[in-house]
């Protein structure tokens, strides 16, 4: 946050850098089933980030002094392209993805009835293939539906969306300019259901009110996301009956039996 | 990390913490928002550019600033440069083991260092030797020494303390000694949930039951510079404006006990 | 890495597999040196200098190639350099781990990057910035993000078209953009040994009943430019002499169809 | 050893840099039960050394296949603190530390009866939390009174001293100029019980008399330092009576059950 | 391959650089069991190469899970001395070992009767004492005779040979000169038995015609080396027998019992 | 390292060797200041710029010197750098694993390196190419081959042979080859209990009976430079004393013996 610089981010229409108003958010599209292997997987675009998502489990979890004999671990691994940034970042997590593994993992377990499934592990790769502001989001609301599409028994569908303050002004979901100049990034992620907070970060510069207008404006957004992961998951399984139909039926033409 | 312990004897105690709690008590006699007893010890390693020895309840941390000139960052050519890190040894705990840093205590250094950074507390570009090519960088190492509970309030008023003892050792290297220039005294203050409650400054067990952890960063003026929520519990909107409002008091009244400011 | 699975189903599957393949008969219905459906989208990364997203039947690998300024190597001062690594992330298969690359992915890395630098696809002597001291660095990152079987030539498949659609960021550093100058167009074709037959384009499930693997870079003049043979099974002469004669007409073909050359 | 300078090291009086003779020891004081989640522990300031040790165990080792069927193993690990030298030191052992530590975990094992705990781990803590010359017999020091505050039997309480050559003569426990500019540094610890060496290093340059009068120099402080230690746990013991029955007779009070 | 220089490499009577013919081997020596504590062991010099490669087992693989059910698993771990080459080689694997060590397992495992050794490891290690060119393919034929030496059972000893392409002629077995500035290097092992191709690699640049060309001559060259394999190991029984009856008749004599 | 062993076989082992030990006996009939013979080929490695292949009994040890130009440690701007490794590589014995420096291989070199570093035996400062700047590096890497005991003795004779045998590569920098200078020449001897007596040169089979451990170092006017105790065992005054004398004797026959000096 904060690096000092003369871009003026928000107009003299109160319109930001990229024209849009302050409780807009960026494009979201949201992908279902978009990976073989996995258990469940998802693709979000959501402004310029390109992120996948992908689940593997209830598996065994391995080494074995990591299982707990009365639940499920939630491990999530964040993980940055090396080309997914501007100067090529070196494989491998730093402590930045770390961090954020961390915060996500926590967020996911709120949501998962890890009860249901002792001594395994959920495991969540999350791949920011290309990267806008907002990654940590957009990823574990990927990821959210990703634990969906693997059939992983949740109280809800996690979503987040992130506010901030910009040229003195509380503005959803910055973008890379208004998060490397503004003046303070609130990350949030909620359970829809019941609207309670399941992952919160900030860092910045904000008065107990603005984080107030901050946290209503991000809490408001993910309701909204909230549809969005929901309509690509129904998508999917409609489109999912059909191509089963057709699969089912090219299988006999092609396999040459 | 129940995991480790016997599963049977941690539902007991749970469900009885959860219990007194529920009463807003607390299995020490603290209420709610009241702080173990703290005691901090500036300088107490004279070898460091800056230090403080805390005991926060039967916790202690020492953190340690050592101060080396060094290239800057490209994209802050003009200031010097923060780093901070935590080393959670397994003299602390039975829990913590030898190695490279974990997410732990990645996590407890990046929430330390985001106060420190976002609340502007040192003055980054009093901290340049040549422009663009040399300036001071501020080594904060928090070194855990013995692990009883809020690992991130203890750590972060050693770096506050230390930070603001520190002297830059300018005749080291042919400039001359200053102290190191501060602008701002922020204080974190984290609260567990237990059961529909939370508490300030969480002992070891108290944090063993609880199901949800929030850490706000104030500043001298009132304002949040930094917050972070961990674990895997969730907390309501009303739950974090009301932490929120009580940092800002906690934060004055321990901004002003221990750092006079 | 039949360990995991089932040994019984494995057997049965293995005789299956080999039954059909004596006749010459694969269990997708392709014929013996028919690739799976190719499907590349350049330029998939835009904040990296070039990239490709290449779907080779159900693998899936992402290519990008991101370009700094950086020092040549003491022995060739005139050359800029080329360096390639790959990512086998656990997104992309069960059996795959996080963690520094094994010898699966530097193997796949080396091997790709051989048929780029013994092609001499790049024009390395135009990467020079200041002779002796400053030259572009290639980065050629390659991301296996689902893994379906055949990774090398759907990762070389991928590094090609990224690299044929890269432009040199001369404006970030004060210089002029300019397109990666490129000389060579190299293809790599990859069979597996299943019982005594080669199948080019091996899946998963063939791959992991096949008992060795011939990869076959070709040029555009029809030239070998390098060859990696894999796992522990054996190819007799005449395998390989067919193997290589097969290549150069499925490079040609390949090189035709996804890079217009 | 033996950097040159023209740094005089004893005066015309015989008097070292510090004031101090030459078999004369710097200041040292030791506490014991110094910390709370450890199973003994203990801190020694000696000289400017500030060192805390503390153990764990006996413990069952893991990962299991470095437990040993007839007798635990003894793990000391040292490490220096990033702060407690003049140029800040990277986190994590270096070489000069794992050297260290396998010296002190011999000379402490040597004492133990590991016979008695097969299959565990004791693990020997020691941090240097600010360190002059002599960090690793100070430390060793610590935790052998660690290890007796653990409740770990043992034959006796190792202890060490060092002794070395400056300026042409044998003088005992060298500071950190000593150290520097010196021509020989002999760290020794014993058993006091037997007077048996159970470390022993050297460095530098010394005839085979003036090892003699090292030995000699180092094994006599040792045997002095040997009831700092004992004197120490005494301390300890009786004010802990104390203490207990003041915790005792507070709990009723302050736990409002 | 293909460093450029002014070198010639073939003069005009078609000699190389080091005066040997287009198809003639450099010099190689084998001498089989040369160390104590391996199971068994092989050193070879082949040109400048002086290399020597040591077996342990079958023994049970560590760690467990790396144990194969149905057979053993084969670990070559070619590894360079710090002082082969030119320039210092820091400690350790680097990417092209990781490499040649896998080639070198596949190659090996292809002779090895696995089944006979479920769950365990055959470790073969291969340290590159000084290095000119064709490492690999030098201890990959050390490795098969110590593996002989072990009494692994093999369907045959597998031995390799590198041809080349220099100064536009297709020449066996390059050496360090023709291996830096030379257009190309294919390096070859087979079963002699079968003459099945187990390792082959190439990076250059050669036709068609010139690849068969290299992988006949290479293969020529392997059925030579074969030999030499099996007269070390013929030499080292011959031999083995004559010492084991000294020793047996200097044990009296020197143990003193 | 007797726990991968039959616990059996190896007391009866122990009882024995003690048992005849304490005559002042040993298993192959040496005496008790009696080394193993020992094959010293120096020039070993013609790529080196200095080595030796040391065979003392069963136990091989192959030493390599490199010199490279490098920078002088701030504190001696004036003096080239001595840097020793030591790799106890798996070939060598069936209980070395692959992999970083562990306790074992850091102690050998330290050892090794004091030794040498302590007796002064290169002429630090002749290796300085542009003061304060550019100075040798001299690295000493022990690559042992074969254990059969007593790694220290072995490895630090490779060592001092290699040494003696080195030429600064001079030429290959645009400067002069010249042989390495040399002032001293140390030599250790190392001595195992069993029992209650003390041996020269332990055999593996002697040092897995062995109690304690104890290397001097001593140079050519009979001083001693360094000593290291190890293992869990102990020593009383009386056997250090003894051991000193006696390596000061050893030393003086093993250097002319080995070295010439």
């Amino acid at each position: 946050m904060g690096m000092q610089s003369d871009i003026k981010l928000i107009d003299e229409n109160g319109l930001r850098i990229d024209g849009r108003k302050p409780d807009e958010l960026r494009p979201i599209k949201i992908e279902v089933g978009v990976l073989n292997r996995a258990d469940g997987s998802a693709y979000i675009e959501w402004g310029g980030n390109k992120i996948l998502a992908a689940v593997y489990g209830p598996r065994e979890a391995f080494p074995k002094h990591t299982q707990n004999p009365s639940r499920a671990i939630v491990n999530a691994r964040y993980n940055m392209a090396a080309f997914s940034v501007d100067e090529r970042k070196r494989p491998g997590p730093d402590r930045r993805a770390v961090e954020i593994s961390k915060v996500i993992s926590e967020a996911l377990e709120a949501s998962i009835f890890v009860e249901q499934f002792p001594r395994t592990s959920i495991d969540v790769y999350i791949e920011v293939l290309q990267a806008d502001a907002g990654t940590r989001i957009a990823g574990l609301t990927a990821a959210s539906v990703a634990l969906a599409d693997a059939g992983i028994p949740m109280k809800d569908l996690v979503v987040g969306c992130a506010a901030g303050k910009v040229d003195g002004k509380i503005v959803l979901d910055l973008n890379k300019e208004e998060d490397n100049y503004g003046e303070a990034d609130l990350p949030l992620a909620i359970i829809p259901r019941t609207q309670e907070i399941v992952l919160m970060q900030m860092d910045g510069n904000m008065t107990r009110e603005e984080v107030r207008e901050a946290i209503e404006m991000a809490k408001k957004a993910a309701l909204f996301i909230s549809n969005l992961q929901k309509e690509a998951l129904r998508a999917k399984y409609e489109k999912g009956e059909i191509q089963k139909t057709e699969e089912n039926s090219n299988e006999g033409v092609n396999k040459g039996e | 990390m129940s995991k480790g312990s016997d599963e049977i004897v941690y539902g007991l105690k749970r469900d009885y913490l959860e219990k007194i709690s529920s009463k807003g008590t607390r299995i020490d006699g603290r209420s709610a928002i009241e702080y173990r007893p703290i005691v901090i010890t500036p300088n107490y390693v004279i070898r460091a550019e800056g230090s403080a020895d805390v005991k926060l309840g039967k916790t202690r941390v020492l953190v340690g600033v050592k101060m080396e000139p060094g290239e800057p960052f490209p994209d802050t050519p003009n200031q010097g440069v923060l780093t901070t890190n935590a080393e959670l040894i397994p003299m602390a705990s039975p829990t913590f083991e030898a190695g490279p840093p974990n997410e732990d205590s990645i996590e407890l250094a990046r929430v330390v260092d985001r106060s420190i950074r976002e609340s502007k507390m040192i003055d980054l570009e009093k901290l340049v030797i040549t422009p663009g090519e040399k300036v001071w960088i501020v080594y904060v190492d928090i070194h855990v020494l013995d692990y009883d509970g809020n690992l991130i309030d203890a750590s972060q008023f050693g770096a506050v303390a230390a930070l603001l003892n520190t002297t830059v050792p300018g005749s080291r290297y042919g400039m001359e000694d200053f102290p190191l220039p501060i602008n701002h005294v922020p204080v974190i203050t984290t609260f567990a949930k237990i059961g529909k409650q939370l508490f300030v400054d969480p002992s070891l067990e108290e944090e063993e039951v609880s199901s949800a952890r929030l850490s706000i960063a104030t500043d001298e003026n009132g304002n949040i510079v930094a917050m972070q929520k961990g674990l895997s519990g969730s907390f309501t909107q009303e739950e974090v404006y009301s932490a929120i409002d009580k940092s800002i008091e906690i934060g004055k009244d321990i901004r002003k006990r221990l750092f006079g400011r």
